[in-house]
């Protein structure tokens, strides 16, 4: 990955074959106005817009063949079925997990998480057990094991990331010992845009036989995956921030854990049998899966990941390193603006605060310019902690912005300083 | 609506905010109510975890002084624009008797009709009227007249 | 409501006031043709069609406002925000919940059950502790009580339905007793459509303490639902059998027995601090609502709630118990036909056998006639058992259905019994 | 497809059904064909739990005789549009040995082309494919010879 720390980067003029006017075109939202000025979407990391071909596949679903899946013997729960089935398939191409039986699907990364703390947690971990988190995680990823350790005792360590962000693996093996059961890691900060190694923690990870669960909530939207290479034994993440509807989440798991795990909810396809006394459960990935499934949301993600697909997940990584390297530099020559995270390997995500100004007055006038920023602790209030501020402005970039929502960016900082100061 | 009582402040922030066309200018006038607003206006000994009031998204503290049966508050907030409503509505909900306080309404909220705020700030100051509605039936009262 | 059996019923001839052709213009799928037949849609209890307003509802909010929720200070986010909640308000609205902060949203309605199950059922069941379910329950209300039952050893008692299927009030109350803690009863049968006396079940439950919750998935489709009048304690339902998109549920529960449950998933949004070591939890609904919730299918189902409504609940109610009656009267006439199900109070829902015939190929045919039906055991294992049958066919009507599709099922059927017999 | 061996049965159905270019046809043929499968076919005594295959909607038996070094299939289901299905795969891919058995492909149900069939029930008939190649390498084999 490209450091964003120098505009030498070859990357950073050199967008060429990615035509983001052109792709902007995808996205009707992109042409709005907000407070009668053109809006810059740049709170990606919270979500981020839909590709029209995203928004037709719901439409079409609903339009030409909807119904329930797995249960009619018609021709529209078949046809629903195949597109809902088709759907885990993309996603397991997609992120190369070894067969579509491998790929849960949830409402979202926060379900994904959840669901692996409450099943195989629940089943594996006691009293006593250690899971290794780090500073930066989301609390997706920090409250349902935090749960656990309040029901059934289990520790929790934290990795603690350095002053520019960066992952410690030998911090990490320094808290790795013979209690340590499971590591659960983002892969890319959602504050800080910090991507942490996987494979190598996997490695090492394996190596003392615990097996790792990635949070690939923001990782996934901003490289390619291959949950084979990293060799991660759960990758969760969501559709709505991968250009997909809200509502959907996944949640890979490798074959002999799946089997391994006890049901998550209990109803309708994650069963064999029901009687009064006694029940039976489905194979993975159906006993994960209980009533009806958000069905056209898993059509929707299909549609986004084949949407990204087309421009290239290569392409995407490229463009957004190139508005990255340039946010750096421009941000950096705002006099009191202070950036979190300047990791060599990061995602294009920028969170900052300007010294002398609130965060919130700053992100109100950013919104009143048309600039969508979040601001706050990003559900992640320990790393706030961790860096001793309240709170952050984030301009997180997607695969539609460009060099001029920078400058948006940079003029409309400008003006909120001579409002506010 | 009908209020028996006057809401001297209150009218004044209405009719100002009535000429102000612009959201934009609009949005402003609360800022210069902010930046009006001095940290030495409230003291830093009220800036305490008990005077915060929660659910916002910057910190807010407000204090309700009592003399004889009215309450008198003062509000405060770490970001401007955030100071400037809370000093709108401290000082437009001030001077009012127990009785007179609780029949505020959403409306007197809606009334400013800070069209340049969000619906979500529009919510924080029904919730900053709900806070000191709360607050002037609480212990936390400062009786002035008692000091 | 009105008898099935009387054909004298004011009902039968009288839903003038309810154009069904008019209605049927609204749902686009239905002009469509399945193995070159117009298609007639009569899998209603599986999932039901979506009028033109949802599917554009949900058009529109990706095209024009969406956002994530709660979260940013910007614009399309308070845009957002306001959507979601005011879709809180209308579902409260919509059952008369006192309050839109009753309202929870969640994936599904086995979700919702699943939630009371691991958060209310946890805290306040111990082993011995007497949960009354009905033998009419689908599978989502067997199954999360069966968990709890494994993990917590809890007793399930299942109040029996009579050779018509109605619910016995006289059985349930020799049920209760001083171990009873909590009856989750469905108001309406997914096979059978009865519909049971939740008011009076409710009634008695209380006046011995024991709280109600009750699974409206079908019986919200088709009657209107208050909550208040009810008195139940839980009332769960799904957005898709309301004319809503896939991937949204409901639960209301009443305000104190709320605030009395802890967490279910943990992550965003259902916080108030998170640190390393310690975690406060949100208040009701949000604390239940962890991570970016189902935003748009929520916008999504507040259409289809004002869609039912422009309509009026009281007006689909007729014109479905007009279908009802007229399906009853010509299903009856077929030669071999069994009908389970024929309580004086059902909603529109036909399950059936043909002697002679095997069901799976019954609905075979009715397929390849363009009639979509459902057949298996429909989530209900132990009602099967209890009629002795393995699997039922299913017609199940909906606001868009009509005579004529009667007309069209019985022809089928006949058909089938030609080809197979 | 290229197989080495022949496959007289199936090439019967293969081209039965090509010469069918009707859906609704094709249909009945199956049904014929589920209607010639007689009770007294397949043994009441094969249909136990233990002959049973999983994931089905309608109860499907399938039974492997096997003569020397090949294998026969018998199955049957209570469904007659499955039993001709069933009957369809057990007939046309029966005589082989087990290693010809595991050269057989989804090419070769789906060249059945059973346009009729929706898909979930060519899902089924794969199913129905490997659930054989699995019962022929279990101890469920019924070795006629040793009768
Ligand atoms: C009575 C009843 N309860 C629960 C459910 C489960 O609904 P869902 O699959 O949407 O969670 C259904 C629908 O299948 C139902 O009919
Ligand atoms: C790193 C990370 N993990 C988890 C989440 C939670 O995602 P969701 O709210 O879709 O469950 C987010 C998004 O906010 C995130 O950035």
């Amino acid at each position: 990955m490209s450091s964003i720390k120098t505009s030498t980067n070859p990357h950073l003029n050199n967008s060429s074959s990615f035509d983001v006017e052109r792709v902007r075109r995808d996205f009707p939202i992109l042409s709005r106005e907000v407070h009668g000025k053109p809006l810059v979407y740049l709170d990606n990391g919270a979500s981020s817009q839909k590709p029209r071909v995203v928004v037709e596949s719901v439409r079409d679903a609903y339009e030409s063949y909807y119904s329930n899946v797995h249960r009619g013997a018609h021709y529209l729960s078949q046809r629903s079925t195949d597109s809902y089935e088709e759907a885990r398939e993309t996603v397991a191409r997609f992120i190369n997990a070894p067969s579509e039986k491998n790929i849960i699907f949830t409402s979202s990364v926060t379900e994904s998480i959840n669901l692996v703390a409450a099943t195989w947690g629940k089943k594996f971990l006691k009293a006593g057990d250690e899971v290794i988190l780090s500073e930066m995680e989301h609390h997706a990823n920090i409250v349902p094991w935090h749960m656990l350790r309040e029901e059934c005792g289990i520790k929790l360590m934290f990795v603690p990331v350095t002053d520019a962000g960066d992952f410690q693996l030998n911090k990490f093996e320094q808290l790795l010992n013979a209690n340590t059961r499971l590591i659960a890691i983002t892969e890319c900060s959602n504050v800080l845009g910090t991507m942490v190694p996987i494979k190598r923690l996997v490695e090492i990870a394996h190596s003392r036989g615990v097996p790792v669960l990635v949070d690939g909530a923001q990782g996934v939207v901003h490289h390619s995956v291959d949950v084979q290479a990293l060799d991660c034994d759960f990758y969760g993440f969501t559709g709505h921030k991968l250009y997909g509807p809200s509502g959907i989440g996944v949640l890979y798991g490798k074959t002999e854990i799946l089997e391994s795990m006890p049901p998550y909810q209990g109803g309708g396809d994650m069963i064999e049998h029901v009687t009064l006394d006694h029940v039976t459960y489905n194979k993975p990935p159906y006993r994960f899966e209980a009533g009806t499934p958000p069905i056209v949301q898993a059509i929707g993600l299909s549609a986004a990941i084949k949407y990204v697909e087309r421009l290239g997940m290569e392409s995407i990584f490229n463009h957004e390193q190139d508005i990255l390297g340039y946010a750096n530099q421009q941000l950096t020559e705002v006099e009191g603006l202070q950036i979190f995270g300047t990791s060599e390997n990061k995602a294009a995500i920028m969170s900052f605060i300007v010294h002398g100004l609130h965060s919130f007055d700053l992100a109100a006038i950013l919104d009143r310019e048309g600039i969508a920023t979040r601001v706050g602790q990003h559900c992640a209030e320990p790393l706030m902690d961790r860096f001793g501020v309240e709170g952050m402005v984030r301009a997180s970039f997607g695969l539609y912005n460009r060099r001029k929502d920078v400058d948006s960016l940079v003029f409309a900082i400008e003006k909120a300083k001579g409002m506010l100061l | 609506m009908n209020a028996s009582f006057e809401l001297m402040r209150y009218d004044e922030f209405v009719e100002a905010l009535e000429i102000i066309d612009d959201e934009d200018m609009r949005f402003e006038y609360i800022i210069d109510v902010g930046k009006k607003t001095r940290d030495d206006d409230f003291s830093n000994d009220w800036k305490t975890e008990g005077n915060l009031m929660h659910g916002c998204m910057s910190k807010v503290w407000i204090v309700d002084q009592m003399q004889k049966d009215r309450h008198f508050f003062k509000g405060f907030s770490d970001a401007i624009i955030v100071r400037g409503l809370v000093s709108m509505m401290t000082e437009s909900f001030s001077g009012l008797t127990a009785r007179e306080l609780n029949t505020l309404t959403e409306e007197h909220v809606r009334k400013l009709n800070l069209g340049a705020l969000t619906t979500q700030r529009q919510i924080g100051m029904m919730a900053m009227l709900e806070h000191m509605k709360l607050l002037s039936r609480s212990d936390r009262v400062i009786h002035v007249d008692k000091i």
